[in-house]
């Protein structure tokens, strides 16, 4: 299939290649944080993840039209303002869904599954109700369209590199969270002895609360982040549940850089077949393998041997 | 008596017995031995490896090296359940009994017959397993509440539940894994006194703290520190044994 | 205990269509406009008393496919009220009784089934994607209820119970190729769309018509519905440079598409490529932005910018009954057609019964629909112009050509017979 | 077997019998055929929901992939009546007659090869039982003997019913696509549209239905049931009781597999067309919600919360279209906050004791359904070693 370019216009376009992979790899990482925090280190299943992340995408569309009518001036740098205010709402409902609702079902794993769905199918008609059925548009400043040519056919997409740029903050800012702060010391005593971590004075209805808030505020901003590639609409936040759980799964339910890992390892090679194949045999390809690899290796790509 | 050969008059006979778990070797380059009859009690510091030398010996765990065999057969290739058919039982150390089910139907599932997937579908409560039921319950002092939900019992009457479901399979030996926590005094010496019982015709493994009951029930005691053979021998001879009491009796 | 009309119920060929169509032509020639009694305009039990006449709307107004089927119930409900301000069908009145198809096939069928048989309505304006007609078509066909279908779609379907009020596949597709054949010089085409029965028949279509003028095709594809990352067939089509990206992609995949389209620097609004979609209508621009999509032409039967009097009464009515800030997409304005098109048929055949109307159909024409003229084939599709328009910033879209003539539906081209 | 008394307590023989009554009787006198029709329909989904408390309520596995032998078994059924709706006569306009008109629709001129058996009758209905029973014994040996379970199962299930979906659509020569199996007409000969012949197939799903529902309380009162429940609670002990556990769970994962399967195939009879809407991971969920609200323990529960649920979709989304969602998510939290045991809880704790009285019976017998509180029913034991 190559035969007909020269050597640069192949280069060219597995640079690009490389980089949509690279773009690939942002969207997954930040679909799958928030949902690795929730699940992996609490191990409560959420399956309205996706309606957290439209929850942050409905958040900066209202900022945006709110803006444009009443800040025009400040238009350019919205955007930021508006992935806080999807970052706090989607924290704040996530706070208000532990307290009513998963707090009572920590021992039942497979009842938050069940749960949480029906959690989804109210906010999905929550938001066929508010904002109407059809898909909202979100506008955005000038300085987030287009893209930076660096060669004929190499073209860097804008949004590109903000999402990738925000990945990586927002994976360091968890890493910091998680592994640095005092929060996150508690959040991982809760997790490994919900009993011990009491007795020693640690809240641990707080900190579930506080990590579970956690988790939905980054889908918020992941959402937030999404109206530059994706849709808007009530249902949209389906789409992206199976994808996410197979990547948290995938990397090793506890394990944060398996969450990286697995992400990166599957948006490479989707995207590589995406190249060669058609699109929709590409996808089954890459969920096969992906089902194939965990039913070989269940525990995932990262995980520790503990002793038992 | 470290003898080593291929095969052996013991009934186990545990040899090189090594595991690590990324790197640390909680079980190390071990040498034990069971006789038939014989209640062989492991005690050791916590962290010694007591209980995943009984998890070895069944299987939960897989060896990184060495052997165990179990009538001169070998068990580190076979699977957990094959080793039970084999004749090995395996008591936890929480009470691990089906609390939905009642206590005669704990036993029952326990009988060693239709145990595949046709055989449980065929299988028949008839006068066999009845009577086996019974003579069991009664053994563990529980005949008079086999219509009972196991969720019910005390913890006492959980852990000696747990203990009959074991003895209906027969086991040649029988593995315990703290047999007597959490159990009142007057519930320990029943149990005491149950498993002197119970030791006709079979051996007896016991992972235990209680140096009482140890002492009440101990033909042969080994000490395990660090996942290795400190002391080994009858429960006077270690308790002797300086190094034991500079790491373990002494505190 | 029910009374289920004993009717013509498989599938009729064309041929034995055309010709039970010749045949009434005649007898239906006096047809009368006047008010008679319900028994007389009604001899088959429908849902029709003295002064009203009940109807069904049967889309998803939950589900995923609410998203698309909002504006064609918003505009059937606005063509019944206007018929209803005029006095009605045969001096009756319609009432509707909406079901929801909730995105589910089978729901779908399980209610049109129950508008057909319970409420015995006369007519049912409904369905959008072609799975769920799929599914109430043998509904259709066993309890002989008459569908006015409103969506653009691959066609190879002509029922006798079903109005196809949107444009079939060759409508579409082969005025549009010619156009940019012609006017744009196009010679290579890289096809892409979403998975689904439509695109794949619509690109095979258009494969078919762009090997026939001589061009090429450099390349085909498709992704799951619901597909949000389009960067490797963007990448794809950089390399192999087409002059036309010809996207048949649907539903919230447009939105990243074009999105990610415009973000990797292809412009639209220069001449290379071009890009040419048959599937995004002014409803789904706004979703998309209109900036993300400045510069795309798409060739349908339908603009909300269309400049005739028809047009501009049936916009600012749209926008008096459902919101000034609301757009008019293709499928919109075809699913206002439906109860014209009914009210019609019934008139000429001066009864609600199915069977007359269906006969009385073809040859029905509309001169005040607002996309111009149309006419109902004999295939029970319309006669209907194909449009292009240019997409602009606004979100609506600029005409840049249209057929001198009426496109004749052909459900069924060559090749698909 | 031996006597009924062994597998059906009084209260269980009781329960057969109303549902007899109610399939048999009441319904087919209550319904015009139009709702018995649909009533039918929502029975297919009961053989899923079933199968759902054998391998979920009383196994512990939960999957949320059921969809996809509910597709099998309904594309299994749909291929055979396919075949016989394309006849050459019937598809004479076809570029290739004989085939089934999407294929033609997609330039594919012979039949596919896995086509071709679909032409016996005796083939397919054995293809219904084995299709769906192979595949699930392949997914479940993969995972069960490596110890896959609980959440991890449920989110590997899942994504096979969203792999095969894909897989369906993309194939649409061979499948249909997303508008799936359509148009399905005779079985040998016999128009399945007629009024008739809905009364009748509505007949056989109710009396399969039953029959499911006394080889499941088999089952269930065998050793089996009770080491299923036992399995849920307490996986080591089973095992180290000399059981292969893995087998059991294949085992229960098949069987209930077979079932919806039969669903599917009856699903297929009586609505004539088979899509994969039906395959994907909401209707497999939502089956999951069936069982839930009947009782995840309770077979009979299954059957009335599958048409409970249904029966409230069918008229909320007639009333109220746009609340039909707040309805169904506040079920599904309800069912697992306020009463996990679902409509057999209820009636376990209050119409129970009423009817036992009546009946002059005592005692229930050692029946694990009527345990106590189900605090923690889904033991999730999680493939990742634990302390």
């Amino acid at each position: 299939m190559f035969a007909d370019y020269t050597w640069t216009e192949l280069g060219s376009i597995f640079a690009m290649q490389g980089f949509a992979g690279l773009i690939l790899f942002s969207v997954f990482v930040l679909m799958a944080l928030g949902l690795a925090i929730i699940f992996g280190q609490m191990g409560v299943i959420n399956m309205a993840h996706g309606e957290f992340m439209i929850l942050g995408a409905y958040v900066t569309y209202l900022c945006s039209n709110l803006v444009e009518a009443y800040a025009p001036s400040l238009f350019g740098v919205y955007f930021f303002f508006a992935m806080a205010l999807a970052f706090l709402a989607a924290g704040a409902l996530g706070a208000l869904v532990e307290w009513s609702l998963i707090r009572h079902l920590y021992k039942r794993p497979l009842d938050t599954l069940l749960a949480t769905w029906g959690l989804s199918l109210i906010l999905q008609q929550a938001y066929r109700s508010i904002f109407g059925a059809r898909e909202v548009g979100v506008s955005l400043p000038n300085w987030l369209l287009g893209s930076v040519p660096l060669t004929d056919i190499i073209e860097i997409p804008i949004n590109g590199i903000f999402v990738m740029v925000l990945t990586f903050v927002i994976a360091i800012g968890v890493y910091f969270i998680l592994f640095r702060s005092r929060m996150g010391m508690q959040t991982r005593a809760v997790v490994q002895n919900r009993v011990m971590a009491g007795a020693v004075g640690i809240n641990t209805e707080k900190v579930d609360r506080h990590t579970f808030a956690l988790g939905c505020g980054i889908a918020g901003i992941a959402g937030s982040a999404f109206t530059m590639i994706g849709s808007t609409g009530p249902t949209a936040g389906q789409l992206y549940i199976v994808d996410t759980f197979l990547i948290v799964v995938f990397g090793g339910a506890a394990s944060l850089i398996g969450t990286i890992a697995s992400s990166f390892a599957i948006s490479q090679a989707q995207s590589t077949m995406e190249f060669f194949l058609s699109g929709s045999m590409a996808k089954v390809l890459t969920l096969l393998t992906v089902v194939g690899i965990l039913m070989l290796r269940p525990e995932g790509l990262f995980s520790l041997k503990i002793r038992r | 008596m470290n003898t080593l050969s291929n095969n052996t008059d013991f009934l186990l006979s545990i040899e090189n017995l090594t595991v690590s778990f990324d790197g640390f070797k909680a079980v190390n380059d071990l040498n034990l031995y069971v006789d038939e009859n014989e209640i062989h009690v492991i005690i050791g510091p916590n962290g010694a490896g007591k209980t995943t030398v009984l998890d070895l010996i069944c299987g939960r765990t897989k060896a990184t090296d060495g052997s165990i065999k179990f009538r001169n057969k070998e068990l580190t290739a076979l699977r957990e359940h094959e080793i039970v058919r084999e004749g090995v039982g395996r008591k936890f150390q929480n009470p691990s009994i089906y609390e939905d089910l009642t206590v005669f139907e704990n036993l029952e599932l326990s009988f060693p017959r239709g145990r595949s997937v046709w055989g449980a579908l065929t299988f028949q409560r008839d006068a066999e397993v009845e009577t086996r039921v019974r003579e069991i319950a009664e053994m563990v002092f529980l005949d008079a509440l086999l219509d009972k939900q196991a969720a019910l019992l005390s913890h006492g009457q959980k852990q000696w539940l747990e203990i009959g479901m074991l003895l209906i399979q027969d086991p040649e030996l029988l593995m315990l894994d703290e047999p007597v926590a959490g159990m009142s005094v007057s519930e320990r010496k029943q149990t005491a006194k149950l498993l002197n019982e119970i030791t006709k015709g079979r051996s007896v493994m016991v992972v235990e703290h209680d140096m009482k009951f140890v002492e009440d029930i101990a033909h042969r005691v080994t000490v395990l520190h660090q996942g290795k053979i400190l002391s080994e021998g009858s429960m006077a001879t270690v308790q002797a044994d300086p190094k034991v009491i500079d790491v373990y009796l002494g505190h | 205990m029910r009374r289920v009309k004993d009717i013509v119920q498989s599938r009729m060929s064309r041929r034995s269509l055309l010709a039970g169509t010749a045949a009434t032509a005649i007898l239906m020639a006096a047809g009368t406009v006047s008010p008679s009694f319900a028994d007389e305009v009604n001899t088959t039990g429908l849902a029709v008393t003295d002064d009203t006449v009940q109807v069904g709307i049967l889309h998803s107004v939950t589900g995923t496919m609410a998203i698309s089927e909002t504006g064609s119930v918003q505009a059937e409900k606005l063509a019944i009220e206007q018929i209803n301000a005029m006095g009605g069908v045969l001096g009756r009145k319609i009432e509707y009784i909406q079901e929801d198809g909730a995105s589910d096939w089978p729901t779908f069928a399980e209610k049109a089934k129950k508008l057909l048989v319970n409420d015995k309505v006369a007519a049912v304006f409904g369905c959008w994607t072609s799975a769920s007609r799929k599914a109430v078509l043998p509904v259709f066909e066993q309890y002989n209820g008459m569908l006015y279908y409103p969506t653009f779609y691959e066609g190879l379907e002509q029922s006798p119970n079903v109005i196809y009020t949107g444009q079939e596949a060759t409508q579409q597709i082969i005025a549009g190729i010619d156009w940019v054949a012609k006017e744009k010089g196009a010679k290579s085409f890289y096809l892409l769309g979403s998975d689904y029965i439509w695109p794949r028949t619509s690109n095979k279509i258009a494969r078919k018509h762009i090997e026939k003028l001589g061009h090429k095709v450099v390349g085909e594809e498709y992704y799951p519905l619901g597909h949000t990352q389009f960067n490797s067939v963007i990448n794809k089509i950089k390399l192999k440079k087409p002059d036309v990206i010809y996207a048949i992609v649907v539903g919230g995949s447009n939105v990243a598409f074009y999105k990610q389209l415009k973000a990797a620097g292809i412009d639209m609004t220069k001449e290379k490529p071009l890009l040419l979609t048959i599937s995004v209508t002014e409803d789904e621009i706004r979703g998309i932005g209109g900036e993300n999509i400045e510069g795309a032409y798409a060739a349908m039967k339908y603009f909300q910018s269309l400049d005739n009097e028809n047009n501009k009464e049936f916009v600012s009515a749209f926008k008096e009954m459902w919101g000034e800030d609301i757009v008019i997409g293709d499928v919109t304005q075809a699913a206002y057609l439906g109860p014209w098109l009914w009210k019609a048929a019934v008139e000429k055949a001066g009864s609600f019964d199915i069977d007359k109307v269906r006969l009385a159909s073809p040859g029905i024409e509309l001169t005040t629909a607002p996309e111009g003229y149309v006419r109902v084939h004999e295939n029970h599709h319309l006669w209907s112009k194909t449009r292009i328009g240019l997409a602009k910033t606004d979100g609506q879209y600029e005409l840049v050509y249209e057929t001198a003539d009426l496109m004749e539906p052909d459900p069924f081209p060559e090749g698909y017979q | 077997m031996t006597s009924l008394k062994s597998f059906m307590s009084r209260q269980e023989l009781l329960g057969l019998l109303v549902i007899a009554a109610v399939l048999f009787v009441v319904m087919p006198l209550a319904m015009d055929i139009f709702r018995l029709n649909l009533f039918g329909k929502y029975l297919t989904y009961a053989f899923v929901a079933i199968g759902l408390v054998l391998c979920w309520g009383k196994g512990g596995i939960l999957s949320l992939g059921q969809g996809v032998f509910f597709g099998l078994g309904g594309y299994c059924m749909a291929m055979y009546l396919k075949l016989e709706a394309s006849t050459p006569e019937a598809t004479a306009i076809q570029s290739t007659p004989g085939i089934p008109d999407f294929m033609d629709w997609n330039q594919i001129t012979a039949l596919p090869w896995f086509w071709e058996p679909f032409n016996s009758l005796t083939f397919t209905l054995l293809a219904i039982i084995v299709v769906p029973a192979v595949f699930a014994f392949i997914i479940g040996a993969a995972m069960f003997k490596r110890r896959v379970g609980g959440v991890y199962f449920a989110i590997i299930t899942q994504a096979i019913a969203a792999i095969l979906t894909i897989l369906i659509i993309g194939q649409q020569g061979y499948t249909g696509g997303v508008n799936g199996i359509t148009d399905l007409r005779t079985l040998k000969g016999w128009d399945i549209r007629t009024d008739e012949a809905k009364y009748i197939l509505y007949y056989v799903n109710g009396a399969l239905l039953i029959g499911v529902l006394v080889l499941c309380q088999i089952v269930l009162k065998s050793k089996l049931g009770r080491l299923l429940v036992a399995v849920r609670d307490q996986e080591d002990r089973v095992r180290f009781s000399g059981y292969d556990v893995s087998n059991i769970k294949i085992f229960v994962f098949c069987f209930a597999a077979v079932l919806s399967a039969i669903g599917g195939a009856m699903f297929t009879l009586q609505v004539g067309f088979m899509s994969p809407s039906f395959v994907g991971i909401v209707p497999s969920i939502e089956m999951v919600i069936f069982c839930a609200v009947g009782g995840r323990l309770s077979i009979f529960g299954a059957v009335y919360g599958t048409l409970l649920v249904n029966w409230a979709k069918t008229t909320f989304s007639e009333t109220f279209p746009e609340l039909w969602l707040f309805g169904l998510g506040a079920l599904f939290i309800a069912v697992v906050l306020v009463f996990p045991n679902g409509l057999s809880g209820l009636y376990q704790s209050y119409l129970a004791p009423l009817v036992d009285r009546f009946m002059g019976g005592k005692g229930r017998g050692s029946d694990p359904d009527t345990s106590p509180p189900a605090a923690d029913l889904t033991a999730a034991p999680s493939a990742k070693p634990a302390e």
